[in-house]
């Protein structure tokens, strides 16, 4: 059951131009919370913002009792936000919304992440991994392909995690919008480019797209597993409210009507999705 | 009590707090048919504020009765069914219905909305459309009626009056101002309707002198309504002649809001033994 | 522009600033007769807002153009003088005695202001004391003249109709919207009077639909006030229609508003060359 | 002139349960303000709260080009300045307003402070020492009873700037409502007391008295002076929104009608008040 808490903060950190990775200490959470789920947080005391701002949870760590938010400062919550000292409390809400499913069954697991869409990447290829590795269990391997990550960004500068996901799958490709890190171009030509160039027809039936960005890369993305048959899954955003299904501020448009990205989602199925 | 459209049907909160300690649950407007809402975005946030669009959406009447309702049931609090229609009959239909549910304490009825067969203004600007929907609900059932006001008119007394004198029981105010936000990189609406309703902090002090006005022009109990984060917020409502208030936005941001409130008033009660009795 | 009565005469912020480099200075309102205001206090904080009950104080229109006309007259920048008046026959003494103002390059006038032959009501919530008060003031000066609307109405755009057939050349909006705060340990109001008039950022979704539905309403251009702190802010009103803005509460904030706004605008205008067209 | 204008905060600690001192860098105020002027400081970044605050000048350092503010933290305005960090800026609007006249030919200064009302006496009794000491050219000596001050405050904990004074005035006598320390009582009957006990007729005609404090405070001073016919100057407080006299927001009755705080006061004689 997700839950109101307010939580220390054990780490608080930059780590790009206006990037900060965020540790926060809660059990319920930690131990609760699934990749593709998200946080509401209260960036600061008093009712300036008025609402939380809702963070996917960037690592979680059920041992150490952590989870890990990685955001992006783009307005006065979050500028707010990067104001909390380590050792302040935090009034969280989470975790919340419908993860990611993850079928460990399939064989290729692609990750396609733009822009600050790499946050969730990383606690979902963790879990990959774990339930992978489970299922492999005889043969203990889990072979690189089978965990190909694609991170897009605008430059060079905005390149997030790189260092992190490569610990954890082997196949990170790295784009950059103006070419100057990795590859040039849109992370959905590279996704492109892949499944064109390194998957049989055979594995796109037992392949799937998760991805995380701005609305124009998953249009982009779901068009492609649309084509190549390839099931995908999308996490979206909203702006938010209640962020618990009570307010229906955060409605998507799906092929059965309105849904709420906070309790549906943020993760739903490409094709359950109606882009305009 | 929690407000409208802000604690969906009580269901969504119940696992942060025990429904049974709050005061009355009013549901988010309910109406005949199913209605899909507005197109998204729905939320902007504004300065101390915050204006939403949702466009009433909910799973209509019958799936409310067979869904939500029995959920409810199951709780101590009151619950107060709050109605919402696009013509006096469907306002009256409603209310027929609910007039069967015994676990239905009272009805508020929201007539902020838009009236479609006169051209979309809304009946709550106007005393006359007033009174025909809060007379049609009144024929239609015998729990008591709450009428809740709009803020967007000239002069509240006008409406509050004529839906006393129609039979309401009780008015509640305010509902949301409407307001308007617009994007600077497309010059468009921030919103997916061009206008949307203004709630929190920003409107207190509108609603309290909304309120302040009605609890001198009618002798029905006047519920507060606007902005109300805090015990010290709620207070003012009461000090202003309101004999209840609903939290609304205030859910949103602290799932605790309600019963937190609900603490600090006893706390100032305890404090302030004879303010309260001033008003 | 600077909006009326929070920019005093000119001469109070002519010590922070180069007053030749504002759009137009619009001035407090003017009375025919010194008015000595309402019992403090006058100002109270709200959420991103405040309510001010100033009571119109000023020293009369005598006072104003021997002692304060003059000190304006030696800027380059337009002088709007803002009238206010409690019966017809004031607002149109008023404008004819400015009409032989050479310096005067517009009159704004305050229909917020209570009428006080009929009741009390405001002139500027009903349409046909609106068109007397400006059909008035337009028999009585050449002079181009802005009606200044209050946002205290059920439709705006009523009013600025009414404002614009009885001859108004522009109108602005919005002037404060009433409001109320009370003191929790008097449990009175938190004003000398007992409502106030709220300004300041709270407003601005308000403000915004306001003049959004007037630019779509009437031919004359509107100008948009209410809650503009920075550039962004008066942007988002001319997206909405507006064709020039006023800066009121933030000149208490910040003594160069103004000229920071205008600054913060330009470069808007540099940014988005093109959307600005678009609304 | 005053000015607007950002100024680096030098000292800035805790003197007591909710008290600061504030120490700031400004050439152009330090050099022109006045004893009983005051500033308007923006509390927070930001438009919460929306208006600046009124703080007097508690002492004024033009050598050093600085002024020092004393303040209590009463609501979110305080709340947050007591957060500035030294070397911060903060953006203060000042000097503003109209400060105590101090005639020299006078020969007993009688200082009265009540609760945070003792803030600006500290600026008032350096000024008075030194024109005392200009004027008394001659025998360069400033007899003990030239300068008196008393000091009020609610209790022990929230007597302020007692050792600052003394070492202005030989004659500090503190009372605290409670009793808690000093004399038990009012500051307006120690004044009395003082008066009665220690000021013949004669030195009453060459006396003045200056105070500032809670409004029932004042008014009773403003009562003993006029009985006693003693030239008497209170600073008032009413809220204010512009500083400047230009939004009429900071009314105050006088016998000639309103008058603005912020502009023809804080300072006002005590004859010419209206109180109600
Ligand atoms: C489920 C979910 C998960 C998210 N995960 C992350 C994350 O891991 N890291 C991260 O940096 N950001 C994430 N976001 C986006 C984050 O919520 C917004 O960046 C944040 O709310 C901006 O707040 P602000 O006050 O700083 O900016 P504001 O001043 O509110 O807005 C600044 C800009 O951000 C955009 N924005 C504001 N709120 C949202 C929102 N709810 N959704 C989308 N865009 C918004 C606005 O359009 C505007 O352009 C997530 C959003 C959702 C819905
Ligand atoms: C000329 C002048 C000089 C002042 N000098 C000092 C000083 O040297 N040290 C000091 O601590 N305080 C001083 N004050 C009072 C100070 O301005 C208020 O305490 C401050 O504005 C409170 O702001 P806040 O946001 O913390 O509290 P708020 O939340 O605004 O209010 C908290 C409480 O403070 C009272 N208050 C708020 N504003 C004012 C105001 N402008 N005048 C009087 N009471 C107010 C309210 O009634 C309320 O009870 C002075 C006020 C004036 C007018
Ligand atoms: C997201 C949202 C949805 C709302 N939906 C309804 C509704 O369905 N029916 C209704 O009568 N009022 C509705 N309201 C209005 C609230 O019940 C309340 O009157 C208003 O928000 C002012 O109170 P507040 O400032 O405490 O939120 C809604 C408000 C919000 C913010
Ligand atoms: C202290 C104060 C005094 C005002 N006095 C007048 C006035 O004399 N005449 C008038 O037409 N409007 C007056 N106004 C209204 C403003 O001109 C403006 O319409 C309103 O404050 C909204 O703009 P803002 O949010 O930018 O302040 C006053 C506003 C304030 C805050
Ligand atoms: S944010 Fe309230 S329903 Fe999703
Ligand atoms: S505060 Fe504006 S006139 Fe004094």
């Amino acid at each position: 059951m997700p839950i109101q808490e307010k939580c220390r903060v054990l780490v608080h950190q930059p780590i790009g131009p206006r990037f900060y990775q965020l540790t926060l200490l809660s059990r319920d959470i930690a131990t609760q919370a699934q990749p593709g789920q998200f946080v509401e947080v209260k960036c600061a005391d008093g009712y300036v913002p008025l609402l939380r701002r809702p963070i996917s949870l960037h690592r979680i760590d059920p041992q150490n009792e952590t989870f890990t938010l990685l955001y992006e400062v783009v307005g006065q919550g979050t500028e707010l936000l990067a104001k909390a000292a380590v050792g302040a409390e935090l009034d969280i809400l989470g975790p919340l919304g419908t993860g990611f499913k993850i079928d460990p069954a399939k064989k290729t697991h692609l990750l396609v992440g733009g822009g600050m869409g790499v946050a969730p990447l990383m606690a979902l290829a963790e879990e990959v991994k774990i339930q992978k590795s489970k299922a492999c269990l005889p043969d203990r391997q889990v072979k690189s392909l089978d965990l190909f990550i694609l991170i897009g960004a605008r430059n060079k500068e905005c390149v997030q995690c790189e260092g992190e996901l490569k610990a954890v799958a082997d196949q990170v490709i790295v784009s950059t919008d103006d070419g100057s890190y990795g590859q040039k171009g849109f992370v959905s030509d590279q996704l492109l480019d892949i499944i064109n160039n390194r998957l049989s027809v055979v594995s796109c039936q037992s392949s799937v797209i998760y991805a995380c960005g701005p609305r124009p890369m998953l249009k982009a993305v779901a068009q492609i597993a649309a084509q190549k048959q390839i099931d995908c899954q999308l996490s979206l955003e909203e702006r938010m409210a209640c962020g618990i299904g009570a307010c229906k501020g955060c409605a998507v448009l799906t092929t059965s009507g309105y849904k709420m990205v906070c309790k549906d989602g943020p993760v739903f199925n490409a094709s359950d999705l109606v882009f305009s | 009590m929690v407000a409208s459209g802000t604690f969906g049907w009580g269901k969504e909160y119940s696992e942060y707090m025990d429904l049974n300690k709050l005061g009355a649950i009013v549901t988010k407007s309910i109406t005949l048919k199913p209605r899909e809402g507005n197109p998204p975005p729905r939320i902007v946030e504004t300065p101390s504020g915050m204006l939403n669009s949702i466009g009433l959406q909910n799973e209509g009447l019958e799936h409310f009765l067979k869904e939500d309702l029995p959920f409810l049931a199951k709780f101590d609090t009151p619950t107060i069914v709050n109605i919402a229609g696009e013509t006096v009959e469907e306002y009256a239909e409603l209310a027929k219905r609910l007039s069967k549910e015994t676990m239905v304490k009272a009805i508020e009825v929201n007539i902020s909305c838009p009236n479609v067969k006169q051209g979309g203004m809304a009946f709550g600007v106007d005393p006359g459309l007033t009174k025909q929907v809060i007379s049609a609900v009144r024929n239609a059932t015998k729990q008591p009626i709450i009428a809740k006001l709009t803020p967007n008119v000239t002069d509240i007394t006008v409406i509050g009056r004529a839906a006393v004198e129609a039979g309401a029981d009780a008015l509640s105010a305010i509902n949301t101002i409407v307001g308007m936000a617009l994007d600077l990189e497309t010059g468009k609406s921030r919103l997916g309707r061009e206008t949307g309703g203004l709630s929190g902090p920003a409107i207190r002090p509108i609603a309290v002198r909304m309120v302040y006005e009605l609890a001198r022009a009618v002798k029905v109990p006047v519920i507060g309504i606007g902005g109300i984060m805090t015990g010290n917020d709620a207070v003012e409502f009461l000090l202003a002649g309101a004999r209840a208030v609903q939290v609304g936005t205030a859910n949103f941001v602290d799932t605790a809001a309600p019963l937190r409130i609900l603490a600090e008033l006893h706390d100032y009660v305890h404090r302030h033994p004879r303010t309260l009795n001033l008003s």
